[in-house]
């Protein structure tokens, strides 16, 4: 019953771990503590402040998922037509590819072999 | 494109297959035979049934069969499950 | 629906073809055959009933209630058949040279005896039930849904 | 209980069998004794595969000759080659036996309140303890046809279980596109079973392993089987399938289809190792599984980052985590013959392939489950339409953040612990394979990061004001789950040590495996 | 030459198949596409059934057999197993194609296609 994990070129103990993160988590809540005590829910301190502008509602102030990693779809954009093209819903194309795939294996296996 | 690709492995893989089947046994006298043979022989003595096949189906390779019928029950299942009525009955849950 | 003289030669014919399906069924560890065919044989007639008369006439006499119930028993006497060799091994023949099917026929060529083979006619008629009615039920019910209806259930 | 060890095999495989044919019964009569049934019936083979591993652990592989006249009697006396259905359990087998118990009866649990509203529960549960006994039988049996057979059995129940809510369109697409895969899938191994037979006479693997000769059609049934079972699997570029079929069943399926890949996993590993292990050309056929094993990871982590429907997005992690089970023992199988390679880093490689699978069992299904909870209220999977759902369902953030920590390979949550074994010692095999592992594994954390933002946080949105805490039953089999990780976690060496490095050697000892069936010969 | 001609039923199965795979690649009706599995499936029955003659051979029943060989059984027991796992997938697999053409009106397995990417 021991905790620590070996794997032949590494070693560490799960409990060291769980123990660093809670002594992180009592320091940051330390410094929340003394944060600043004038503080109070349900007046104008907790409003959003947005420059004077007036705050929108919460469904637009959501980040919905398409807006996130736009500068990565963005990079990659050429891989994702290309990678896009592959995934056609047909299901004769599904088997397309098992037929490609096993004619390509069954190739390199015999030419392995006739290679010996 | 697509056509011309999907000809192409295909023929390949037809190639494939008739070269191998011309690598089997020639066809009439299967070798080796051992399994046959021993349940050739031993079937009447052993399972007491006069067919060699129902000995095999239900006796030497049973477990196939269960495995098979359950198959069939899977498909009956599927199919009835399928074809259910997707309004709620209040009799059957 | 068809004609008249359809429905009437359907059914006489009908008798037959469960006659000889059930003798398939019968004698599946004497002759070529067994439950599987058997039972076969048998849908097809429900086949032939199915193609004479409407769908609709089928659904107060082939409920799906009973066909599932036919189908559990088959398919838990072939697994009870099974586990009664558990005293030995799953699936051991435990009926050979038990009164009931466990006669052992002289080897070599003969004409078959019928009481012998041990749970093998058993299991055939278990198969040939479980056959019967789950095909009848997926027949019936793709032909009712076809028409838009539902089994009664 | 000696006899209960003894019949265990058989029992494991039969017991959820006889509860399914009695389920349509029971089911008529009252939905409570059927649902007890069902539990009850899972539970019992849990503790009957706990029992059988510890059993292995002590005595060695369990053989069970069906129809025998005792269960050890493998060949007939005074013959050579066994002509009876032999059920033969060694390391591997119990593990993904294992495995396969505790998810199924998480996902029974989990589904006695996720269809509670839905109609034809009863042959919903009978399809699936067939699910459950097909997915016993192909990893406890040593007859290839039998493979076959419940290969077709969990295939089957499985195609129907997707398809299992009529009333949307994609549900019944996503059914006929998995079980068409299936039926070739099958055909194609049951085509290489009779190429085998052709030439041997025999369908035991055992005794097929001890003959077999590397010919061309061997080596053409090699091909069938490594792909067919490959795309079960779920193996780029065989995955188009993968994600159609998952994200569309109810969770619960979708949680145990993900064990039936492992399953057909399983199988392929077994075809290679054993079956094939003495003749094969081990590292052409491992170069070949690295390579699909790479492309797996990184075209399924790279499709995932872009999903916005959530039980798809989560697929494609499953196909990604698949490459790095791939990646693993391929490596493994491409250092076969060389031994003192085998020693420095194969064995290593592939136990923590192996140490992935059962990782990716645990918190794979757990994700999958908590997708089918945002579906249960929310009643859609689209990411782009979700928001805020932490402020209403606290039970099933904690455990979506427990299995996104998990599957990213924080430490010093499990699915690090898997991936620093595979990656140090694919390393020695080849630098690339780590690096492209390091990059998927950033990836995976990336894109969960982004789901669990778009799905939890946020304000509360107005259209969900109404959504409150899915029932106790899916809580409950969720924390099954969540449990395991954790304990997987705490006691990392102790499951490596009594189930992976018995697994991996269960898989490189392929003599031990020919003489537990073959032993008795006169 | 004459091997081909010892195992034409073997090179038989193996067009079967072929033309199987033909139908399945390129007819886009999904109620082909299940006729192509079906041939599939015939022709590796076929092969297995095939595996298992010899010349002269009875069927291998001793009920009033005439004197002679014996046919391999357990090649025939295979293929009535497959041939029942085959008739149950195509059941379901119909199924599950009417209720798709009553959700989408259409058997084209491009049209009928709601899930890509």
């Amino acid at each position: 019953m021991t905790f620590i994990f070996e794997s032949g070129y590494t070693f560490w103990n799960p409990l060291i771990w769980i123990i660093v993160f809670l002594v992180v988590a009592i320091i940051v809540y330390f410094f929340r503590r003394r944060g600043q005590k004038g503080y109070k829910k349900d007046t104008d301190q907790a409003r959003i402040f947005l420059c004077g502008e007036e705050v929108p509602e919460a469904e637009e102030r959501h980040i919905r998922v398409g807006n996130i990693y736009w500068g990565f779809f963005e990079t990659l954009k050429e891989y994702y037509k290309q990678i896009l093209r592959v995934h056609t819903g047909i299901i004769n194309d599904y088997i397309l590819w098992f037929v490609a795939v096993t004619v390509v294996s069954a190739i390199i296996l015999v030419i392995a072999g006739l290679a010996k | 494109m697509r056509t011309v690709t999907g000809l192409i492995l295909l023929l390949v893989l037809v190639a494939f297959l008739v070269s191998g089947m011309l690598l089997i046994h020639p066809f009439g006298n299967p070798s080796p035979t051992d399994m046959d043979d021993y349940i050739i022989e031993n079937a009447q003595n052993q399972t007491g049934s006069n067919s060699v096949v129902a000995s095999v189906v239900f006796d030497y390779r049973g477990f196939d069969t269960l495995g098979e019928a359950t198959i069939l029950f899977t498909a009956v299942t599927g199919v009835l499950l399928l074809l259910r009525t997707v309004k709620h009955k209040k009799e059957n849950p | 629906m068809l004609s008249k003289i359809v429905r009437t030669v359907a059914n006489q014919l009908i008798v037959f073809i469960l006659i000889f399906g059930l003798y398939v069924i019968a004698h599946g560890h004497l002759t070529p055959g067994g439950g599987f065919q058997g039972g076969a044989v048998v849908v097809s007639g429900v086949v032939m009933l199915l193609v004479a008369f409407s769908s609709k006439d089928f659904k107060k006499s082939l409920r799906e209630r009973l066909l599932t119930i036919m189908e559990s028993t088959g398919a838990l006497i072939f697994a009870i058949l099974g586990f009664g060799g558990l005293g030995t091994v799953f699936f051991y023949n435990f009926l050979v040279g038990s009164p009931i099917f466990g006669r052992i026929p002289p080897t070599g060529p003969g004409p078959g005896d019928f009481w012998t083979g041990g749970f093998i006619p058993l299991m055939n008629f278990a198969v040939g039930l479980k056959v019967i009615a789950g095909l009848s039920a997926v027949i019936l019910a793709i032909a009712l849904f076809a028409r838009g209806e539902e089994m009664e259930e | 209980m000696a006899a209960l060890i003894t019949h265990s095999p058989i029992l494991i495989i039969a017991i959820p069998l006889v509860a399914a044919f009695l389920t349509p019964l029971i089911g008529m009569a009252s939905r409570k004794a059927r649902n007890t049934l069902v539990i009850v019936s899972l539970a019992f083979v849990v503790f009957l595969v706990f029992a059988l591993a510890r059993d292995i652990s002590i005595n060695g592989i369990h053989v069970y000759t069906l129809g025998a006249t005792s269960p050890g009697q493998t060949i007939p006396t005074g013959f050579m080659v066994p002509v009876r259905i032999i059920l033969e359990v060694d390391g591997m087998s119990v593990f993904f036996g294992i495995i396969w118990a505790i998810v199924s009866l998480a996902a029974a649990i989990y589904s006695l309140s996720h269809i509670a509203s839905e109609t034809g529960q009863t042959r919903f549960y009978t399809l699936l303890l067939l699910m459950v006994t097909g997915g016993f039988g192909m990893m406890f049996t040593g007859d290839l046809f039998n493979l076959f057979v419940f290969l077709e059995i969990a295939s089957i129940s499985g195609g129907a279980l997707i398809a299992y809510r009529t009333k949307y369109a994609d549900t019944l697409e996503g059914g006929f596109k998995y079980i068409v895969v299936s039926a070739i899938a099958g055909l194609m191994v049951l085509f290489a079973t009779g190429i085998l037979y052709a030439q041997y006479d025999s369908l035991n693997i055992a005794t097929l392993a001890q003959v077999i000769q590397y010919t061309t059609l061997d080596k053409i049934a090699l091909a069938l089987l490594l792909i067919a079972f490959a795309m079960k699997t779920g193996m780029v570029p065989l995955h188009l399938w993968f994600p159609d079929a998952y994200s569309v069943a109810p969770a619960s399926i979708t949680g145990m289809l993900v064990i039936t890949s492992h399953a057909c996993m399983y199988a392929a590993f077994r075809v290679c190792f054993t079956l094939y292990g003495g003749v094969i050309d081990a590292p052409v056929v491992g170069w070949i599984i690295i390579t699909f094993g790479l492309l797996t990871m990184f075209v399924g982590v790279t499709m995932a980052v872009f999903q916005k429907d959530v039980m798809r997005f989560m697929s494609y992690h499953a196909i990604s985590q698949l490459g790095y089970m791939w990646v693993g023992v391929g490596v493994g199988l491409a250092v076969l013959g060389n031994t003192e390679l085998l020693a420095t880093y194969g064995r290593d490689a592939m136990s923590g392939g192996i140490f992935h699978i059962l990782n990716h069992a645990m918190y794979k299904p757990l994700l999958f489950f908590t997708g089918g909870a945002l579906f249960h209220y929310t009643g859609t999977r689209d990411l782009t339409k979700m928001g805020g759902l932490a402020h209403k369902m606290k039970w099933t953030t904690i455990l979506y953040i427990i299995g996104t920590l998990s599957i990213s390979g924080i430490p010093p949550l499990n699915g690090f612990s898997s991936k620093i074994l595979i990656y140090e010692s694919v390393y020695q095999f080849h630098p690339i394979l780590t690096v492209t592992g390091i990059i998927v594994s950033i990836l995976t954390l990336a894109s969960f990061t982004k789901a669990f933002h778009s799905a939890f946080m946020g304000a509360e949105l107005p259209e969900y004001k109404k959504v409150k805490e899915v029932p106790k039953s899916m809580i409950i089999g969720m924390v099954i789950l969540a449990a395991g990780i954790v304990f997987i976690t705490l006691f990392p060496s102790l499951i490596v040590n009594w189930a992976i490095h018995p697994a991996a050697d269960a898989l490189i000892d392929q003599g031990a495996y020919i003489n537990a069936v073959m032993g008795a010969v006169p | 030459m004459e091997h081909i001609a010892h195992n034409f039923p073997f090179i038989a199965s193996a067009l079967l198949m072929g033309i199987a795979f033909y139908i399945i690649l390129f007819k886009k009706n999904l109620i082909k596409l299940i006729m192509g599995i079906g041939m599939l499936s015939s022709g590796v029955n076929l092969f297995i059934v095939a595996l298992g003659y010899r010349t002269g051979g009875n069927a291998p029943i001793y009920t009033d057999v005439p004197p002679g060989p014996m046919v391999l059984s357990v090649p025939q027991a295979l293929t009535l197993t497959s041939i029942v796992i085959n008739v149950a997938v195509l059941a379901l697999m119909l199924t599950m194609v009417i209720h798709t053409y009553r959700h989408t009106g259409t058997l084209d397995s491009e049209k009928s296609r709601r899930l890509k990417g």
